[in-house]
């Protein structure tokens, strides 16, 4: 089986799987995992082999020669989406059946497919050209994926929302590509570091694929998105669909020539996207948004790898810039797989409750024990928390970081707020996850809403167990993943030709095999030493109180008040609070939102504006001949005027 | 001969005039009949010799513009059964200026532009230059349908007098074919105005501001 | 001679139209004769004829790369007309169906007149041809629509001949013969003179530009586009819009050979702008479907306009855009009808929730609304990156940067409409309209047609279309 | 042979870790009840504690899940395992490579993330309070120690930890060592920012976590804690004076020396302070966190390049 083989095979089976999908959904599972079986496999060997695939063929797709490519870069993201495309595709059977959505599950899945097929194309596609199309055709496909549940106004809104902001960063890539191509004469992609004065484009770049990537302050679309799409199409989204733009920057980082500022500019904004995104997710009770929030704090980090790649680049390619940048790439594949975990128990808890709104839920562990244990899992692996993956990049990044401070270079003043920055996202995403997991599975049940809830079908916790599985083999045998992360960071840039600073990644992960032998043994024996010494179960213990009710217990909001309150001066919470009074007060209530702050305060406004100074221009537009005619009377003369004095 | 020219082109002018200033639509409608006749004249004295073409051609004009679209638009009013401009959109006697002041214009404008030495001394140029912008006037001051269409009218003869500057340059066919499509044109334009009125019952183009933004 | 035929073929079936009989049957007509105008059509394009250097009318490389283009969408159109006709038979289509088939006649002429004067008594004609089939519907609305087309139109296009004058002049005085043929005006070149040149340009431009409705020329537009039939406005915008385009073209070259290329080029560029931010603002907000077909008409002009000025490449890429917007306007335009019909109204405050009511019709509108809007890989998105790609070549940054700005508005406007009109719960009048309308494959095949030849226009450009685009281009700029 | 020298080394790290560390509360409850003039418990009181309670029975919320019990073994596992990574003056770590004191930050984070995890299985309002309190403090507390840790290795210019500890903080040993100190009575719910011996559950950190747990796994959250203690107390040490550099009995005199003092210093704090109100902890955590920065821009600007 050679790359091309496996490629063929991936790209055909995807796109049968688009042309039966609606009508045959058994036979749509079959080739959408062979599929993504391939593209893993694809994959797999271009990164251990080393050596890329490229295919110049003969055949013109809009007057442009087809030209493919798979280097080490690319397969990262393909492995990627080969696994979360599967594991989506089968959570998608169990969790959006043809029983629950008769008319929206067959199209879900002919979108599914358009979807992974688009990201494979622009993964693989080295003409720029292709690479527009296919990276349209996969927003086209996001979009309708997001809205398949068309009949929910809120799914609508924040569908367009996505859309609309994905095709301000398509314009964006329009003129990139454009000028790009202006100057070199044609569509082909690749290296071009001799054309100096390319190097502004690097800001068209990053705008277009900050976009997707979700980058603090780009990020507007991101939340409400990943908090109203079908749960397996937030896993989607947020685990693969994001790392396309970081995809982008990556690629066009190391094959353009770079401004000055560039490398400053992305980590600055990584490191604000992971502490401040970081802070809006402890902020929500929407176990969803949570997480999308919580999307951004994870790209942050990744850009705060990348950024530090673009410095060490221009810092005489430093080895701690291969440092960060392999971090960020393993990173990338880290945060697909932990995210799409924790999307996919959102999804089962949202399947089984009905309701996103944490504060509704609690206890959840006795009726669903597996997801919560997973959930805990992927709480544990996205806090960054030995022994899982989340710790094998961070680690990775820190020591980058660490290195470029040592040097005492330049770089060093990016690197030192980065890194402290990076240890407060660390320590908020712990209590993020603590509010989160401990909110909705312990406890009691806070609604009847949890009390009703059942266990996640098989199709459903299979593609879980499978996302928790690969989290742990990056976290106990994280040597093969760095080399591989390695290998790509040694393709990002031409100039890179020696191979990345050694580290002791194997050393961690057997650190991280000892401690999770450990906690199994120590775990376990304490549980037979307590029982043994005799257990018995009596109520909570609350300070003598007689009754204790489970709306009683801490909620979410208050788990998260204090550290999200150092954060108010951009939360801008909105709350509505009436307090009880008197001797016998009356029902009281707290209604807390915590909108996202750049789209309400920045965004809405200007459009607004816009919208009401287009509306103002309508009136031009009123119905009366006679002042018709004088438009035209005024367009001529200022037409002589332009051609007689222009 | 062209002191004839000049003296048609002249009272041409004139019928601007009488057009803007007058309120009483026949009045108005008369001015263009007469204007037509005027300039439908004009070709057989341009053209030396005996070019029945020509004359065939005059002879049409002036049958058409002179009487056939007068009578469409006097139908037209009476079935509307009214007879004056009311409050239009820039009053008489500012149009009037305004018709002035644009002849005026016309003339100085000429003097700018690189004519052949054969045209620098007729009113054709300025002739037409200044029905042209009567027309604009009728049609962007008047809110009554039958001033705009005499608007257009004016508008139009304007335009045919500045093409008897090629008057010898262009083929006759092609001649022919735009004096009868500008005649088709205002005929049309004058059966809507008709059905307007059957639509409307008024001519009245205030009313006709439904359809906006 | 066969060039010769592709006007009159039309002529002959308006008459046949005219002394027909049977109110049924006669729609017909306008199939069978546009099947055989669009064969000779193709059958030219593949196989050009010599046109001679004093031809009044001729297929010559500009008739070439467009007139099919024309052919095509309106023997489409002709098919989709044919249920159109039988829905409302209640009014006698004689007038319709002569008046439709005239116009095809016209619009050939058009495209294939090689004098100015000509060109321009085609274009006149054209316009009053499709006043009766504007106000085919009958309601006051229609005549408002039909009064302020005829109206505006008819200034332009007064404007127009004043400006043929002007050239005619031009040529006189610069000790020509005053002959209005193209290719002499061409040959005369820079011993035109200067000062008429640029006024011929002037009232030219903004003539023709009225029939093509660039701002602010364009306040008929949206009036028509919308009182019309679906079917009248897809060929109003996508083929009586081309006569105009290539009578700008036409002249362009004249203007280029006397020497005021900067000039021309500077009040394209000026005049397309305008146009498209225009056209972005009113697409913001609008709220009617059917006029924002036409906002969206003029956007694309301003496109086209634009690519005109960017030089040869850009006229290029403008031809291109040319057929992709004959193609999809066409799709929208009928498909919206079918929404329009179905629905019986046309704002989104009383439509919504039609992909439960009209699914196929819903479908394609939307599919034909990403495709308008440079969605890949429709035939739009290719022209709009070239054109985007000559304007940075050609260094006009601030243009492009506003040119995308403005398709991103439009993006915006045009989605939140259509997908409101599309989604949501249907309205009770339309549920109704399951009775009142059914969605045949007569209604539903013609748009589909069309957009399947943009998507294929867009991703396999035939060599023979590039070959005549090419030809085009250099007729208007000779030489490199 | 040599791996299995390793593993005997590292078996006799932790057994020596697990007996003295329940020494260090013992030390600072006899130095307060020294100032405060009483006898006061016996040094030995925690080895007595964590003995009954070993082979008590236990009482378990009817609402907790197994996490109840898993959540104190983990987190003792961590700390014992972060413990082992620490050097002990000359004679350097047991298993020590490249970023390792990265991997000893990061099971501090595990270690706060197991307790607040057990402790929030009860469902209890107290418990939650605790948990709020400690991982919202551990925010501020985990900067500082990256900022800790960001200047030592600017310092030293290496991520080992016994190269980095081996030598003294320089220049900015004092603030080092001052911050360090804020942040190990944060880590260690000490006065001021806590107060282990107070019985108003309203106001505690860690206890109140551990309100609901009983028998050996409290005894497993009492001992995790007292070596998390004395873990924090070596690293202040470490950092602030050159003891890596000694001969190693002096070096090994001198570090038990100076955890002693700090211990008795943490006694001293809690007799003559009393207890911050919340709202002003995050500000002295703030303070030690700029502590650490500032010593960070010390070891920028100056130190061994």
């Amino acid at each position: 089986m050679t790359t091309g083989s496996l490629l063929l095979f991936f790209v055909l089976a995807v796109a049968a799987g688009m042309a039966v999908g609606p009508r045959m959904p058994r036979l749509w599972l079959a080739l959408t995992l062979a599929g993504a079986a391939a593209a893993v496999g694809a994959a797999a060997l271009v990164l251990v082999g080393g050596q890329g695939w490229e295919l110049r063929s003969a055949v013109r797709v809009g007057g442009e020669a087809v030209h493919l490519r798979l280097d080490a870069i690319s397969a990262m993201f393909l492995a990627l989406l080969g696994v979360i495309g599967g594991a989506g595709a089968v959570y998608g059977r169990g969790y959006w059946s043809d029983a629950d959505h008769p008319d929206s599950a067959p199209g879900g899945r002919l979108w599914w497919d358009s979807m992974m097929l688009a990201m494979g194309l622009v993964l693989l596609s080295s003409n720029g050209l292709h690479f527009l199309i296919a990276w349209e055709l996969f927003a086209v496909s996001a979009y309708f994926l997001i809205t398949i549940d068309r009949a929910k106004k809120e799914t609508r809104a924040a569908g367009w929302l996505f859309f609309a902001a994905s095709h301000a960063g398509t314009l964006c890539l329009f003129a990139f590509f454009a000028v790009l191509a202006s100057h070199t004469g044609s569509w082909e992609l690749g290296p071009v570091l001799g054309h100096a004065e390319l190097a502004p484009l690097f800001w068209l770049a990053l705008l277009g694929f900050g976009v997707k990537a979700g980058m603090f302050p780009l990020h507007v679309w991101l939340p409400s998105a990943h908090a109203n799409a079908p749960s397996h199409v937030s896993a989607l989204m947020s685990g693969m669909a994001i790392n396309l733009g970081v995809y982008g920057i990556v690629r066009f980082s190391g094959w353009l020539p770079i401004p000055e500022a560039a490398g400053w500019v992305v980590m600055g904004a990584g490191a604000a996207g992971a502490l401040l995104g970081i802070a809006f997710a402890l902020a929500q009770n929407d176990i969803k948004r949570l997480l999308a929030y919580c999307s951004v704090e994870n790209i942050g980090i990744i850009f705060i790898g990348v950024g530090g790649a673009i410095l060490g680049a221009s810092h005489g390619n430093a080895p701690w810039g291969r440092l960060l940048l392999a971090g960020a790439l393993l990173h990338v594949w880290n945060h697909g797989l932990y995210k799409a975990l924790l999307f996919l128990c959102a999804g089962s808890v949202l399947h089984a409750t009905g309701t996103r709104d944490m504060s509704r839920l609690g206890g959840l562990w006795r009726s669903m024990p597996w997801t919560a244990g997973l959930f805990a899992f992927g709480a544990v692996a996205i806090a960054g928390l030995p022994p899982l993956n989340g710790l094998v990049s961070e680690w990775l990044i820190y020591s980058g970081l660490f290195g470029a401070a040592m040097d005492r270079g330049a770089s060093g003043w990016a690197a030192m707020p980065a890194a402290v920055a990076l240890a407060g996202a660390g320590a908020l995403a712990l209590a993020s996850f603590v509010k989160a997991g401990s909110v909705i599975f312990l406890g009691a049940e806070r609604t009847g809403a949890a009390a009703g809830a059942h266990e996640a079908g098989r199709l459903m916790l299979g593609p879980m167990l499978a996302l928790a599985g690969a989290c742990a083999l990056v976290g106990l045998a994280p040597f093969a993943f760095w080399s591989a992360a390695a290998r790509a960071a040694d393709q990002w840039h031409p100039l890179w030709a020696a191979p990345v600073a050694a580290t002791p990644v194997h050393v961690l992960g057997l650190a991280n095999l000892t401690l999770a032998l450990l906690f199994a043994a120590a775990g376990s024996l304490l549980w037979r030493k307590a029982s043994a010494n005799g257990l018995r179960r009596s109520p909570t213990w609350d300070c003598g109180y007689a009754a204790p009710t489970a709306r009683m217990q801490y909620t979410g909001g208050s788990l998260g008040r204090t550290a999200a309150g150092w954060f108010s001066w951009i939360l801008r919470p909105q709350r509505s609070f009436r307090r009880p009074h008197g001797p016998f007060p009356p029902s009281s209530t707290l209604v807390e939102r915590v909108p996202d702050t750049v789209l309400e305060s920045v965004i809405e406004p200007v459009a607004g504006a816009a919208m009401r100074f287009a509306l103002g221009a309508r009136r031009l537009q009123h119905g009366r001949l006679q002042f018709y005619i004088l438009y035209l009377l005024g367009g001529l003369a200022v037409l002589a005027v332009l051609a007689l004095f222009g | 001969m062209s002191g004839t020219v000049n003296l048609l082109i002249g009272i041409a002018m004139g019928l601007n005039l009488m057009a803007l200033g007058s309120s009483r639509l026949p009045s108005v409608i008369r001015a263009v009949a007469v204007q037509g006749v005027v300039l439908g004249l004009i070709p057989l004295l341009l053209n030396q010799g005996f070019e029945w073409m020509v004359i065939l051609m005059a002879v049409g004009t002036v049958f058409l513009k002179g009487f056939v679209i007068p009578h469409l638009l006097r139908r037209a009013m009476r079935a509307a059964n009214i007879d004056r401009e009311i409050d239009p959109i820039v009053g008489y006697v500012p149009s009037l200026l305004l018709g002035a002041a644009g002849a005026i214009v016309a003339v100085a404008v000429t003097y700018r532009l690189p004519l052949l030495p054969e045209h620098s001394h007729t009113l054709l140029v300025p002739g037409s230059l200044a029905t042209i912008f009567t027309g604009f006037i009728l049609l962007i001051c008047r809110v009554k349908a039958i001033s705009q269409v005499c608007g257009y009218l004016i508008l139009e003869n304007g335009i045919y007098l500045f093409g008897l500057l090629l008057i010898h340059a262009t083929p006759l066919l092609v001649e022919s074919g735009i004096l009868l499509d500008l005649a088709v044109g205002v005929f049309v334009i004058g059966i809507i105005a008709d059905r307007i009125q059957r639509a409307f019952d008024s001519l009245d183009t205030r009313k006709l501001t439904v359809l906006r933004e | 001679m066969r060039d010769l035929l592709l006007i009159l073929i039309p002529f002959a079936g308006a008459a046949a139209a005219l002394a027909w009989q049977g109110e049924r049957s006669r729609p017909y007509l306008l199939p069978a004769t546009s099947l055989l105008h669009t064969a000779l059509a193709l059958w030219l394009l593949f196989d050009p004829p010599v046109v001679g250097p004093g031809a009044w009318f001729g297929f010559d490389p500009l008739a070439r790369a467009m007139l099919p283009a024309v052919s095509i969408l309106f023997l489409v159109c002709s098919f989709y007309c044919v249920p159109y006709l039988r829905t409302c038979i209640s009014r006698p289509n004689r007038i319709f169906v002569a008046l439709l088939l005239a116009m095809l006649g016209l619009m050939s002429a058009a495209h294939e007149a090689r004098h100015l004067g000509l060109l321009w008594i085609a274009t006149e004609a054209l316009t009053f041809a499709a006043v009766p089939i504007v106000h085919f519907a009958g309601t006051p609305r229609a005549f408002e629509a039909t009064w302020k087309y005829l109206l505006i139109g008819g200034t332009g296009i007064a404007l127009s001949l004043l400006g043929s004058f002007c050239l005619g002049y031009a040529s006189l005085s610069g000790g020509g013969t005053g002959d209005l043929t193209f290719t002499a005006l061409v040959a005369q070149g820079g011993s035109l003179s200067g000062p008429w040149v640029v006024i011929a340009w002037v009232f030219l431009l903004a003539g023709y530009g009225t029939k093509m409705g660039l701002a602010p020329m364009h306040t008929w537009k949206p009036d028509v586009y919308g009182e019309a039939p679906g079917v009248m406005g897809a060929i109003l915008a996508g083929g009586v819009t081309t006569v105009a385009f290539t009578a700008l073209l036409r002249v362009r070259a004249v203007v280029d050979a006397a020497g005021e290329s900067a000039m021309a080029s500077r009040t394209l560029m000026a005049i397309g702008l305008f146009s498209m931010l225009v056209a972005a603002l009113f697409l913001l907000g609008t709220r009617d479907f059917k006029r924002m077909l036409a906002y969206s008409s003029v956007e694309h002009m301003g496109i086209l306009v634009i690519a005109t000025a960017l030089g040869k490449v850009g006229v290029w890429a403008a031809l291109f855009h040319v057929w992709n917007n004959s193609f999809t306007k066409g799709t929208l335009f009928m498909s919206a009808g079918n929404i329009r019909r179905a629905a019986g109204a046309h704002t989104v405050d009383e439509v919504s929730g039609m992909s439960a009511i009209t699914p196929r019709s819903a479908a394609i509108f939307v599919t034909a609304m990403l495709a308008v809007t440079a969605c890949p890989p429709f035939g739009p998105f290719f022209s709009e990156l070239l054109i985007v790609r000559t304007a940075f070549a050609t260094n006009h940054l601030a243009g492009a940067a506003i040119f995308l700005g403005c398709l991103l508005f439009a993006f915006f406007g045009m989605t939140r409409l259509v997908f409101a009109v599309v989604d949501g719960k249907p309205r009770p009048a339309a549920v109704q309209g399951r009775k009142r309308f059914a969605e045949t494959a007569g209604v539903v095949l013609p748009p589909l047609v069309l957009l399947v030849l943009s998507l294929w226009l867009g991703l396999a450009t035939p060599q023979v279309l590039r070959d005549s685009w090419t030809a085009a281009a250099e007729q208007i700029f000779p030489g490199p | 042979m040599n791996t299995l020298l390793t593993f005997l080394e590292v078996l006799l790290r932790l057994a020596s870790w697990m007996l003295v560390a329940p020494l260090l509360p013992g030390i600072i409850n006899k130095a307060k009840a020294w100032v405060a003039g009483r006898r006061g418990p016996p040094v030995l009181q925690l080895y007595y504690d964590l003995a009954r309670l070993w082979n008590k029975s236990v009482v378990m919320s009817t609402l907790a899940s197994p996490g109840f019990i898993m959540g104190p073994a983990v987190a003792w596992v961590a700390l014992a395992g972060a413990a082992l990574l620490m050097p002990l003056g000359a004679v350097g770590g047991a298993l020590s490579f490249r970023g390792d004191v990265l991997l000893l930050v990061y099971l501090l984070a595990l270690a706060r993330f197991c307790t607040a995890w057990a402790a929030l299985e009860t469902g209890s309002a107290f418990e939650g309070m605790g948990a709020a309190r400690e991982v919202s403090y551990g925010v501020l507390a985990e900067a500082a120690l990256i900022a800790a840790v960001l200047s030592l290795s600017v310092q030293s210019g290496t991520l080992t930890l016994d190269a980095m500890l081996a030598p003294s903080a320089g220049p900015g040993a004092v603030l080092l060592a001052a911050g360090l100190f804020a942040v190990l009575l944060a880590e260690n719910c000490r006065v001021p920012f806590d107060d282990p011996n107070t019985h108003l559950e309203l106001t505690m950190i860690h206890e109140a976590m551990a309100l609901d747990h009983s028998g050996p796994p409290f005894a497993v959250i009492l001992h995790g804690a007292s070596m998390k203690l004395l873990l924090f107390a070596v690293l202040l040490c470490e950092a602030a004076l050159p003891i890596g550099r000694l001969a190693p009995a002096a070096g090994a005199a001198l570090l038990a020396g100076s955890v002693l003092a700090v211990t008795v210093g943490i006694g001293l704090v809690e007799s003559f302070m009393a207890r911050f109100a919340f709202r002003r902890v995050p500000l002295l955590l703030t303070a030690a966190f700029l502590l650490c920065l500032f010593s960070l821009v010390l070891a920028w600007k100056g130190g061994v390049q």
